[in-house]
């Protein structure tokens, strides 16, 4: 069987200039740090940066983001990272960040709608605001809808509280959010694992994410030090 | 200023039905949990990932893997469930929340809601609050009813729309509102105000229910 | 709180002559035979029934077909029961049956889409076939697509492996099949399970089908004889 | 007859790589499993919800809850997986199965597949099918070259099609062929048949390989 269990610098030493990665997570909570930190590390620059939001100051992708390394930035809120506002506002243009906001549900299922091969589809979120702005218009049973296209990345980085070594994981509590769908929607999967099992040792009725998702499998990620 | 914003949350509690399926917004709507009335039990969805949300975590206690939409550390109640941001929303946006409650900046008499962007401020972004509008079953702004003495409630939104033709009731200091075909419908009135007082404060013109009532909280 | 636990006759007694219902299961594997059985006692006629297949004869909805109470069936393969046949091509028109055919994934995506309020989606699926008949194409990126519209139905029939007295439910082995979908996609879900238990009793990382969804709860499902 | 398909399932087998998820249909794709190469192993996914299926289960130890997409009783492997079909399909839709082999009644020169309407009898139902040829990376088409004598590889399908421009690869008892976009192209063949034999009994003119080899098994 094909060893997918790396060192975290190991992990993300294919990821180049420009690269960009989808970072499971909500608030940090769910984000995998030794990962995040391997890549500050590593220090390639022009990422664009998929999450849910701009983490906090010191924590998961707020830590890419002090470091300059995020060219652009797909989220659906990033009000609780003050940096944002910083590096959106800057007047040196390389520092310059470019955010584009996508409402909350509509990124979920964009990514699902990524890595389940649909081509598309009609949420009737964001129908009326800026948020339809450029986009198809149908109407369905009477109703408006947006059509919404499908997003992937070069990269996902996902936190796995339990992962066996083929790649199967599971997530405790609220750290699920958006790791099950963006590991299905990355070109290459790196899970950041609190604690790696043996193939076999997780019930097959429990398995959240398929380790058929999983390209390599980082040991050693931390329970946050409140 | 608490004391409004309890009356409020007070108010909106008493619209909560026994095992509804609610979410509550950051801020004033999260006070609704506390003031619910006896015998009521409600189901909380925190839109990160939880159904059967419980109270705020004690200090030292945390468990930190949970946490609520506002980054909050908090428990969650027997029966609870963990799901992820797709089967969240799906929850959310197949119209499975019975009710959502949050604040506002504007809302019109159509059901407008502008709630995402303060002018002049830094965009913080729409979050989950696009969906939870347009998905909820009942929508419930809850919220002062006018800001530093500027209007909210209006003929129309000036600011970015949340949504559009998506509110159902407000709730203020000043009494209850609902939002109809015809326009804005004052159901109830505090009564520390006079009608003349909420039109006042008010844009567009009130319908004044004939059944208008006490606001009771 | 709300008492859920009712007999299978108690649950199925709002069920009317030409109601729509989901069934979970494949093939009968992962299909409620206690409230089938309670249906057939109630001998509701006209249905539309929406489910993988036709079941066995004596086993799944294929008792429902014996019985002759099915008017349309949506599903994605009937060949297996060989009652589908004589159903469709009987000559009695009252026993007539139609049959409407759905691709596997497709079916399944058209019942999630109805449960989470999605206007449709764009699938690859069936483009070029008879499928495609009466849908629009759209095209996304240089492919073509068909619009596929949302399913939902009047009620549900639920499997449930481990069911608490909330309704949250797990699903063993491959029971789980269109269940957890159709249990957020009906009006009234009705859950037939092998087990009740406590609420609290169920792991919340490892519940599948929230409670919020399940107005009834019958229990006493039995595992199939072979 | 037996010796045929298993000349087929054995060639089909050596096409799989270590660690490669395959999806098998029924009859002759399955018996693939069977005669994987020394130090392949690969990874079965089963539509109605199984990723790491095993063989099948031995009788009076099946486990009622375990069935393979053909309805019968199915064991799983150490890390095997249980899903739901909208799960299962996003698998199947979404490119993440490496390779998925079935049967066919036409394939014609530009990968149209026909496979699931029989004339004259009843039609069963294209189950997943039409979701499996056009979501797996790679569709090996495993049958017999011909039916009864009558072509089966055609200029074009006469029969609904189960899907357009989707086969890769079609493995019969007479050889190896690929499906490009100049045509069908014969890469090997079976040394019990000659180039002619095998043109004789395929409809559409094949592109014989300049490097065209033995077919091993």
């Amino acid at each position: 069987m094909i060893d997918k269990i790396k060192t975290a610098d190991e992990a993300v030493a294919v990821i180049q200039d420009g690269a960009s990665i989808m970072v499971g997570g909500f608030m940090a909570c769910g984000t995998p740090e030794i990962l995040i930190d391997a890549l500050v590390r590593k220090n390639v620059k022009n990422l664009t940066i998929i999450c849910n939001d701009a983490g906090v100051p010191g924590r998961g992708v707020g830590k890419l983001l002090t470091n300059g390394q995020i060219k652009t930035l797909i989220a659906s809120h990033v009000g609780l990272n003050p940096e944002v506002a910083q590096r959106m506002n800057t007047d040196v243009e390389e520092d310059k960040l470019e955010c584009i906001l996508v409402p909350q549900g509509t990124l979920a299922e964009r990514i699902r709608a990524g890595g389940t091969g649909l081509g598309g589809f009609l949420t009737p979120t964001g129908v009326g605001t800026i948020v339809a702005e450029g986009k198809q218009v149908l109407n369905v049973g009477g109703r408006d809808y947006l059509l919404e296209l499908p997003l992937r990345a070069d990269f996902a980085f996902i936190r796995g509280s339990v992962t066996d070594k083929f790649g199967n994981t599971t997530y405790n509590g609220t750290t699920r959010t958006f790791n099950p769908m963006m590991a299905a929607a990355a070109d290459h999967v790196i899970v950041g694992a609190c604690k790696i099992v043996e193939i076999g040792d997780i019930d097959p009725n429990n398995v959240v994410t398929s380790g058929i998702y999983v390209d390599s499998i980082v040991g050693g990620e931390k329970q946050w030090q409140i | 200023m608490a004391d409004l914003k309890e009356i409020i949350a007070r108010r909106v509690a008493r619209e909560l039905k026994d095992g509804d399926v609610v979410n509550l917004g950051i801020g004033l709507p999260t006070m609704v949990a506390n003031f619910l009335p006896e015998g009521v039990n409600i189901v909380l969805q925190s839109e990160n990932g939880i159904m059967g949300m419980g109270p705020a975590a004690e200090p030292g206690k945390e468990d930190v893997d949970i946490i609520n939409a506002g980054a909050q550390y908090v428990t969650v109640n027997p029966g609870a469930m963990f799901f992820d941001s797709a089967t969240s929303f799906g929850i959310i946006r197949g119209g499975h929340v019975d009710a959502t409650i949050l604040g506002a900046l504007e809302v019109d008499q159509v059901g407008n809601l502008a709630n995402w962007i303060v002018p002049g401020k830094m965009v913080p972004g729409m979050g989950g609050a696009m969906d939870l509008v347009v998905g909820a079953k009942k929508v419930i702004v809850a919220m002062l009813h006018t800001q530093k003495g500027k209007h909210k409630i209006l003929d129309s939104c000036t600011l970015p729309y949340t949504a559009i033709n998506v509110v159902d009731m407000i709730v203020t200091e000043m009494g209850v509102m609902e939002v109809t075909p015809e326009g804005i419908v004052l159901t109830e009135i505090n009564e520390d105000y006079t009608v003349e007082q909420v039109q006042e404060a008010t844009q567009c013109k009130l319908i004044i229910s004939p059944s208008l009532k006490k606001m009771e909280y």
